[in-house]
């Protein structure tokens, strides 16, 4: 089982939530970040992202492994979208169980920033003007 | 002399017309980079990348191996 | 449109979810209560939810309203189950889009708090040994 | 005299033994609720419940008024 994957394709968060279903789960926590119409004041028709795949995934299931050491959790996923997206589309999803709401929300908070901070990912957005440019943002 | 694969992404494979390249290196990754820098005309400094060595972050003091698959990893935007 | 609601049957959050969706979304979270098989210390069979139905709802809606103001969100949904359920089953969804991740998790978690605190919502547990009660927990 | 629907819930419901009642009563939200609670033998004293009055939260120090509809809120467990 692969905590932190890669998808090609639309993400199905219905499934990857059912898998975290278990009877001793109380409080369940997720994040979706999705592809927005604007970024920094433009208007963005789509983007693409594209990753170091090895390092990636290597580096994924790193904070996700880090996560569950963390915080009192029972389980934890996350998926990142590669490739073409259309606005509106889903781009990363983190899900997180625990037997109680704060490690929940506290381990779902954790993986979404350390997933923006150290995965090998990037984002080309497309801008209205016709320009497109690769985000390399500041630390 | 060590003969490297070199991977480039974002905005360093739009620069380096690349997605990869083979180079024969002496010297450090910083070492490595900096030429590389050079011959592609890469905006990005040294100090805002990181560097991973055979799919394994690495510190740019380490010495370039031969054979090895060097990438230089531009400031992330996932998410 | 009712942002707060009771339901009586189980709640399916795929389509609750996709009424936040919006092209100026750039970050959902959500949370679930589900019913888990253990509380404090005691092995739990299934439990039941009441409601005083007029105050929850209007109580519910408060909290709602609170966080659209507190919050740079744009938007916020709540449901919460009453009735018999059984372990694993979803007692209560929150879901918080905006465009940015700090105002949906900070939302997110307010609405789970305020409305495990204020809203006239009460659980019964029964339990293995035979035994049932209402939960009064202290303040 | 005020005659009044006075709604239970949870506990205060099992230990009644009706959802629901009729009271003619004098005074306060708070004298009504010590009234009932002798008669019932609530365990709850006064201060972990909240009161309602018409489906919206009230104070304590409320006169009671005819023909309202008053709620004792024990301690919720939601969520």
């Amino acid at each position: 089982m692969t905590r932190f994957s890669l998808a090609q394709t639309p993400i199905d968060t219905a499934t990857l939530r059912a898998q975290l279903l278990d009877d001793r789960v109380g409080g369940y926590a997720s994040f979706e970040g999705w592809v927005r119409n604007h970024n920094d004041g433009r208007n963005v028709l789509g983007l693409r992202y594209e990753a170091y795949a090895a390092l990636a995934e290597a580096e994924g299931a790193k904070v996700l492994d880090e996560a569950l050491q963390k915080f009192a959790i029972l389980d934890v996923r996350c998926v990142h979208r590669i490739g073409d997206l259309a606005i509106g589309e889903l781009a990363v999803w983190v899900g997180v169980s625990a037997a109680h709401r704060d490690a929940a929300f506290a381990a779902c908070r954790y993986v979404i920033d350390e997933v923006k901070a150290r995965v090998p990912i990037w984002k080309h957005e497309r801008y209205a003007e016709g320009d497109a440019g690769w985000l390399h943002p500041e630390a | 002399m060590a003969r490297v694969n070199v991977l480039y992404f974002a905005s360093l494979r739009d620069a380096a017309g690349v997605a990869s390249e083979t180079v024969d290196v002496d010297g450090n990754l910083r070492a490595l980079y900096t030429a590389l820098r050079e011959r592609h005309g890469f905006v990005l400094p040294v100090e805002r990348l990181r560097v991973a060595v055979d799919g394994t972050f690495a510190r740019w003091d380490d010495a370039v191996r031969d054979g090895s698959e060097i990438a230089f990893i531009p400031p992330v935007s996932g998410g």
